[in-house]
Parts: structure tokens; sequence; C-alpha cells
């Protein structure tokens, strides 16, 4: 399976994603830069933490822009998968692909340290390897991942399954602890902590690894359903 | 129509002694007089008082920096460059630096510890390397104080602010509160990057007809010395006060390392140097004194971000996210498409030249010409009086004396309470130490470590000074310092291969306080001896007093070392009920 | 040309955790008679003659404001070229 | 009761690359005729009929408003509780 990785200018965990995708999953990944117009030949598209365009006014206004999100927005038309982590999260938001917005942490600072997460639901194209309610520890590193939403939304949310994980212990006052969303197709997931700093013992643990071997079991379910 | 500029003439200079409110003594004007062969103008006096004040030459401190030793079997790059450079076998080398953005963030906490993080980030890839890790040192009063706690509260998120942005983990460091840092705190931060042998750059200005080019930020009026300005005998300039205070960009910065990073290797790349303290002036001088060669340079040229800019205040803005190339004649456009993939813009601002000058010319005139060796190579150096403090003999006619402890629970209760030792989460917590995916040892132990991708090898990092020790006896506490950085290394498995240092102090020109500056770096060289740990670089912070009270002597020392096999990290944590505990050495 | 200043502020009924922080502050201090505190962004643009308002609009619902938290106002300014 | 607002703005010379960035999202987003962005604080007090303008002052200075690089200015409005 061929990952695309996009680089936005400021992303940071890019590097992260490749590695976790080549070292860690032993798939294919690209780097895509944010001025490329095409995603054709990938299976799947990760939108990598940082700081696009230094999260001056609020985190990913301004990526959202940039000419590859336009063919981000038909690539999940198309129903692949794609998933945006950290700013990656907030960029996709910002687009409107998936629903609610990311503000300032309750605790207004900046917070890196290892949490607890739930899986809230395990029947989604990034979540299948994981077992129902199964608590992983999984690295978290933001300012700006307090998840809002209205009333409708958060109980379009629950009603759809949208919410694919939660916070054991909140960290930042996101609304009913979400942690990650997907759309309603549930072909794209956006999360605030790094599954992708969780792939080696070395350096995190590995409970961020059945993300991404969800992906490409799906990713390989779905290009045979369509074919 | 140009503003009438109104700068003081060379004469007034002189007869006003114009120089003195530039922090240049009689003395070095005459040497200035001398070495030109005439009166220097407002411009060049101005480049003279940046290159010669002590951050840029180290008048003061060459005398006792001569002590450190500075080479070693895997040294490959000693002090001089932008950051000292260590074999770690494979082609491999790991480069790093320490410096001190003291005064800066006394001023504004967060952007001068914001910039202080930037600085030490642009000398590690302007030697070619892509930083790994950030470390820092961090000093202040008493907490308790609004003052205080809003020092220590800006400063950390200066700090996080920057690194988290750039995406470079900060993965450890220290803090430690004391009386003595009340009016002045310390602010020092590490940079570390691993590079592969051929790729080591030198901040050289080789071949006559190479341009020069300028990357990264417009340059403001940020940074220029208030006081110069200040003066009224500068008549009817009424501009309002100019503001001395430097914002970090690290988005720009951001963007500059994936530019440079991407050029180096370059064919068409002959040098690069960033432009730290003394921007234009030190970068320029500095290239093209090592290279034995000149530059002219086109003020008019120069991206700036304010209008009717001097000569003046471009050569000494000390505006952020600026670097220096000098890029082969008749192949800048191939630069020039790399930096613009970034968003950037390589600007052609000059010409390197045959004689050995720093030529500028502004709206069509020669303004400046000044010999480069002057500038960067023959500042006086001094060797200034020393006397040994009273405070020092009065401690060491004092009878030794072991505190007897009664309750042993609420003695350890009571030290653990104390700020300087209880843990620091609440710091490292805003800083993403894990950014990367290397980060093995986070915040919390004894040193961090970060692997080498692609190895089987790690890095291991502390940095370390108690100036408590140093103020008490100030050759052992310089001692002690590398010997507990060096502990602190070997702890977590490695093996110490170097440092980097920095020394602050207070005033030198007291000779009790240079009596302190000698005697730590003495104690420092001698442990660096007997350890094999050289030091490749570091940076002087004098004069740090506020209300004529200086800080304890604080030579702070980042080391770096080295493990072979990831295998042999290890943590100071304990890890089970039932192990046994040993005590090693005396 | 013209100086648009657009006032950003969150809405009403969503928590703003810095201007509860800052008015812990001013109370601290001893500006007992704070009740409330709300911090918004204040964004000044210099743009051309031009500019209509529609323009302006369509500036802040696209870029400058996030509208699922945020209300904005705009005034506009003529000024004189220096 | 008074609405007090308080307009925060970093001082002309000193950079804002807050600014910056957006002024190139908005070009980049088809709105040529920006020339210059600045991005300020837009603060918003509710507070007791007795504050005086000497008072807000001070909040703005000790608290507010980072002197050393921002310049203020303030509105005060009377409103009437509910
Ligand atoms: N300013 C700082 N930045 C990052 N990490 C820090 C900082 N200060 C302390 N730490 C981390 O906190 C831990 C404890 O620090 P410290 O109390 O100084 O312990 P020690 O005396 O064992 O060095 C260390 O891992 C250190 O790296």
């Amino acid at each position: 399976m061929k990952f695309a990785v996009i680089v936005f200018p400021g992303s940071n965990c890019d590097l992260d994603m490749y590695h976790a995708v080549k070292d860690a999953l032993g798939e294919e990944a690209d780097y895509v830069f944010h001025t490329e117009t095409s995603l054709e030949g990938y299976d799947s598209v990760l939108l990598p933490g940082g700081f696009s365009y230094g999260d001056y006014l609020r985190c990913g206004a301004i990526a959202q822009f940039s000419p590859i999100m336009e063919e981000v927005k038909r690539f999940a038309a198309e129903g692949k998968t794609v998933l945006g982590v950290c700013n990656g999260f907030q960029i996709l938001v910002e687009a409107g692909l998936l629903p609610g917005v990311l503000h300032r942490n309750t605790g207004l600072k900046f917070m890196c340290r290892t949490v607890e997460l739930k899986v809230e639901n395990n029947e989604t194209r990034f979540t299948s390897d994981y077992a129902a309610q199964e608590t992983i520890t999984i690295p978290i590193a933001h300012g700006e991942g307090n998840y809002y939403c209205d009333d409708a939304t958060y109980a379009m949310l629950q009603t759809n399954r949208q919410i694919a994980f939660t916070y054991a212990d909140n960290p930042n006052g996101s609304r009913g602890d979400i942690a990650g969303i997907t759309n309603k197709a549930g072909n794209v997931l956006g999360m605030m902590p790094h599954p992708e700093r969780a792939v080696e013992l070395l350096t995190g643990g590995t409970d961020g690894l059945k993300l991404f071997t969800s992906l490409v079991k799906q990713g390989a379910h779905h290009v045979k359903t369509t074919v | 129509m140009l503003k009438q500029q109104s700068e003081p003439t060379m004469e007034q200079i002189q007869e006003q002694r114009i120089y003195a409110t530039m922090g240049l003594s009689d003395a070095e004007y005459e040497m200035v007089v001398n070495l030109l062969g005439r009166q220097p103008n407002y411009t060049e006096i101005g480049l003279f008082s940046v290159m010669w004040s002590e951050h840029c030459s180290y008048k003061t401190s060459k005398p006792v920096l001569r002590q450190f030793p500075t080479t070693g079997p895997r040294v490959l790059q000693g002090p001089g460059e932008g950051a000292g450079v260590v074999d770690i076998g494979d082609n491999q080398a790991v480069v790093f630096k320490i410096e001190s953005h003291n005064h800066p963030s006394a001023v504004e906490p967060y952007q001068g510890a914001a910039t202080g993080v930037g600085g030490i980030i642009r000398d590690i890839f302007s030697m070619g390397a892509r930083p790994v890790a950030l470390m820092n040192s961090l000093r202040f009063g008493h907490l308790g104080t609004p003052r205080v706690n809003q020092l220590f509260e800006q400063v950390v998120a200066g700090i996080a602010g920057y690194g988290n942005c750039v995406g470079i983990p900060t993965i450890g460091g220290e803090v430690g509160f004391d009386h003595s840092y009340e009016g002045n705190p310390l602010v020092n931060a590490m940079c570390i990057g691993l590079i592969n042998h051929e790729d080591i750059q030198k901040g050289l200005a080789k071949g006559a007809g190479n341009s020069v080019m300028y990357v990264g930020a417009a340059t403001g009026r940020d940074g220029i010395h208030g006081a110069t300005f200040a003066s009224e005998d500068l008549g009817e300039d009424t501009e309002a006060k100019r503001p001395a205070v430097q914002v970090g960009d690290p988005f720009m910065e951001k963007l500059l390392i994936e530019a440079c990073l991407e050029i180096v290797g370059h064919p068409a790349l002959v040098g690069m140097q960033d432009m730290g303290a003394a921007g234009l002036t030190s970068s320029s001088a500095e290239m093209a004194s090592k290279a034995g060669m000149g530059i002219e340079m086109h003020l008019d040229d120069v991206p700036q971000r304010e209008t009717d800019m001097t000569a003046y205040e471009m050569m000494l803005s000390e505006s952020q996210e600026r670097m220096l190339l000098v890029v082969e004649r008749g192949r800048e456009a191939e630069i020039e498409a790399i930096v613009s993939k970034w968003g950037l813009h390589a600007v052609h601002v000059g010409e390197v030249i045959d004689e050995k000058v720093l030529r500028l010319v502004h709206h069509g005139k020669i303004v400046t010409e000044v010999p480069v060796d002057a500038l960067a190579e023959e500042a006086p150096v001094y060797d200034k009086p020393s006397r040994v403090p009273a405070y020092y003999e009065a401690f060491q006619a004092m009878e030794e004396t072991l505190p007897v402890v009664e309750d042993v629970v609420e003695t350890w209760r009571a030290l653990l309470k104390q700020p300087t030792i209880a843990s620091k989460r609440w710091v490292y917590d805003q800083y993403d130490h894990m950014v990367q995916t290397s980060t093995v040892v986070a915040p919390g132990s004894d040193a961090a470590v970060i692997r080498v991708r692609g190895t089987n090898k790690a890095l291991a990092m502390t940095t370390d000074c108690n100036s408590r020790f140093v103020y008490l006896d100030p050759f052992v506490g310089g001692q002690i310092a590398v010997a507990e950085a060096a502990r602190n290394i070997v702890a977590s498995g490695a093996t110490p291969l170097a440092i980097t240092d920095c020394l602050n102090f207070g005033n030198p020109d007291k000779p009790e306080g240079f009596w302190q500056l000698q005697q730590a770096t003495a104690g420092m060289a001698e442990a660096c001896r007997v350890l094999e740990t050289p030091v490749i670089g570091g940076n002087v912070s004098l004069y740090n007093e506020s209300a004529g009270k200086a800080v304890h002597p604080t030579p702070v020392v980042g080391m770096v070392g080295l493990h072979e096999q990831t295998e042999w990290i290890t943590t100071q944590h304990v890890k089970q009920a039932g192990d046994a505990v040993y005590v090693l050495g005396e | 040309m013209k100086k648009v200043t657009v006032a950003v502020a969150l809405r009403e009924s969503i928590l703003d955790p810095q201007g509860v922080a800052v008015k812990g502050g001013l109370v601290q201090l001893g500006f007992a008679g704070v009740e409330e505190v709300r911090i918004g962004k204040r964004i000044e643009l210099l743009v051309a003659d031009e500019t209509t308002d529609t323009m302006i609009h369509e500036m802040c619902q696209k870029l400058l404001v996030n509208t699922v938290m945020e209300d904005y106002r705009f005034d506009v300014e003529e000024v004189t070229t220096v």
C-alpha cells in the first residue's frame, strides 16, 4: 500500500509519519509537497502534525488553502482514507472535511506527555485491529487540541459513531473527551494524539501501530472491492 | 526625496566621544584611527563597536579560554566556527553549541528566550547539520514574587513556543533558583545536530567575484542599541524611541532550516553563516576575513522591513532568522530555485573581492571601507587584573562542619520541596520532547538520549552547573560542573565525547569577578583534560549584574556522549522492588 | 488605500479559558471589580481602494475568522498614502 | 457596569510574523490588494461602575499589555446590568 505524507510549510511530524510507514509498517510512502495537485497512485493520505504556516492566526487555517488540499478533498470524496494527526486534524477541521473546531487547551499551555485513550469505535477503517473499548497509550503534543462542536454536531457524532477515540483523563477540555473523530463516511480520521510516535519500543511504545495496520488491511480490502 | 540623516560627523564622533556611548574606550578609538589611517565615520565606528564588543571579540575572556583543551582524536572542528563538530563513527558527526540570551530575556522574557533558541539553532544548521535536539539551562531568583514568577513562566513559554514550532525536540536541561539571579536571570540554550563528514560547512567567502546572497527575514531596526540613539547630541532626529526587542519567527526559521539544508552539498554553495549578534557586520566580516578576502555589499539591495534605514542601522540590526550565503558566480539561479521552493528568496547583496576590506555601498556612494581583519581579528585582548575576593578567604578560614540531621524524613521532605530540587515536569511538559521520534530517554532522567536514526547508536546529552559550588570555590566548582555532566552521561550508559560551555559571570572589570572567571575556567580545563572531554565551543556572557551585584558564577557545561549500541542505554529510575542498590566510588 | 479593522471575538457560548485566566490575574492584582474578561483578536488590514465590503466579508469568512467559534465585525477607514 | 474595550497592537517597528503569514494567506487566496496585515488583541472587560480610567490604565500596564512591545488604547461604555 502506498501512502502520501503531505508536507506543508511548517509541517514537522512529516518525517515521523514517513518513518512510521516505511520502517515500522514496511509499506511505501512518499512526501508530497503542498504545491502538488495530484494524488494519483496513492492509496491513503497522511496529514502530519507540526505548525503549518507557524499556526499563526489559527492552527491549520492557512494550510487549508494549499493547492494539494483541493486534491485531498477529491481523494476523500472518492472514499479513500485520509488521516490527519494533530496539525493534520486541525487542517481537516478548518477545511471542512471534519466537523467542529480545535481551540486553546483549557490549561492554556502546550502539553507533551503520554496519555491513555479509549478506542470508542473499533469498526472504522482506522481502528479495526484494536479491540472494542481497548485502552491504548499514545503521546500528545499540542497547545490547541481542545475539541469543540455545538450540540447538534455532537449528537450527530454520537449517532453516527464518528467518535473514534476518547481520552481516559481529558487533558485539554475537549467536548465529550473527544480525542479523534471520523467523518460520516468513515474514511477520514482526525485525531490530536500522535499514533506515529508510538510505533517502536525504543521510542514510545507500539500502541499506535494497530492504527496503521488497520489502515493497510482495510485499504487492501477497499481496493479489492472497488475493482 | 531622501530623508536627511542626521548622523554625527567624524569630527563630532571624536570630539564628543560618541564612541564611548557605543562601548569603545578612548584607547580603542585610537586603535581604530591607527588601523584605518583616518577618523572613522559613524557607520564605521558602529562596526568596530559591535565587532570589538566582548560578545563578538572575546577581548576579556580570550586569555582564560586559552586554558581549555580543544583537540582530541574525535574533534573535527573545535572553537571558531558556528559550532564544534565531533566524530561519532560511520562517517557521521555530532555538532553542538550552547549560547546565552540573558539580557534580552530580562527585558522581554518570552521573546528573549525564543530568539535565544532560534539563534543557537542557526549556529547548528549553518554548519550544515540537521538540528536534532535542544537543551537549556535556566536560573531565576526565588519563586514567589510576581516578577520572578512571570520571568520563569514566560521564559519557559518562549523556549517551548519556538522549539515546538520548528519541530526540534527539547529533551532536557536544568532550572535553578537563587537570590543572586533576582534581577538578572540566566537563559542558556543548547542545540545538537547531526551531519555527515562531507557536509561540514565553513563560513568562508572564497573566490573573488562570487555572489554574496541574503536569505531569510527582512532587516528591521530590531536589536540596535537604543543607547546609541538616545543621545540628545544627535540633534533634530526626533524619531520615537527605537525598540530594541527582537521578535522570533519560528515559522521562518523552519523554512530556513529546510532551505539551507537542501543547499548544503550543492556544488554552487561556497560558504554559509548565520547573521547572529551584529548581524550583517559579523557574518560578512568574519566570512571574508577567514577566507583572506573582502566583500563589497550593496545595501540598497538588502531586504528591508522598515523605510529609510541607514547603513549604520542595517549593519547593526539584529533582526532574527537571516543567513548569509556565498554562491559561485553565475549559479545564483540554482540556489534561488531551491530557496524559493521553501517560499523564501536568495537576494544578491554583494560580491567577494580581492581587497581585504568590507566596502559598503549605499545610494550609489561608498559609505564605508574598513579592513576586514581589523574588524574580525585585530580587536584588542586584555589581561584584566585579578584579586582573590575577601568572601573566599573568609570561607577558606572557616572550620569545616557537618550539618546535624535530626529528622531524616523531615529534612528529606524539606529538600524535595525546594524548587531547585523538585520535579521539573511543569517545565518539560510544555516542550515537545518527542518530535522527530528519536527520543529514547525523555526529560526526567540524568541525561537525555536520542537514537541516531538508521544506526544502532545513540547520543546522550546533559547541561549542568551547580553555581553555589562555583561561588564557594570557583576552581573546584568548575571541576564539579564538568564532572557532574560526565557522571550524568556515564549513568545513561554513554561515553562522554566533549563539552560546550556557557560562562555566565559578573563584571570582569572587577578584579574579584575576573578572579572567579579565571579560577572556574582553570578548574573546568583541568577536569576536561582528565576526563578527555575537550571544549569544542561555547559562549561567554559577562556583566550579569543587577544593582551592582553579580550573579553567582555560573559556567554551564553542556556535554554530549555516545552510546555505541542502543542496548546500553540506562535510565535513573528504580525498576522493580527487590533489586539491589550499590554505591560506587568513595 | 483603506484601513480595515476587524474585531474577532469568541462566540458568547464558548468558554474563553484565556479570558478566565486574565480575569483571575486582574482580581489577584487587586482589581476586584472585574466581572468578566473576553479576549479576541484585532486585525488591521491595509488594502487597495477597490476592496469592497463583500470582499472583506469573504476574507473574514474564508480565512480570518472561524465561524464555528468566532463572530466578527469590521470598520473601514479611508487613508491617504504617504 | 462598564464595558471596557482595549485595543492592543504591536508597536509599528516590531516584527509581526503572524501578520506576515496572514497577508501571504490572503494573497494566495486571490486578494492581491492586501498591502499589510497586523494582528493585535481586543480585550473586552466588564467592570464595576467605580472603575476609573486610571485603574484601567493600571490594568493595561500591569497585565493586559506588554508595554515593551505593544501600544494600547481603550474605550469605555456604560452598560445596564441585566
Ligand atoms: N529547563 C529544562 N528544560 C528541559 N528539561 C529540564 C529542564 N530543567 C530540568 N529538566 C529535566 O528535568 C529532569 C530533572 O532535572 P534536575 O532537577 O536538574 O535533575 P538533576 O539534578 O538530576 O539533573 C532532568 O531530566 C532534566 O533534563
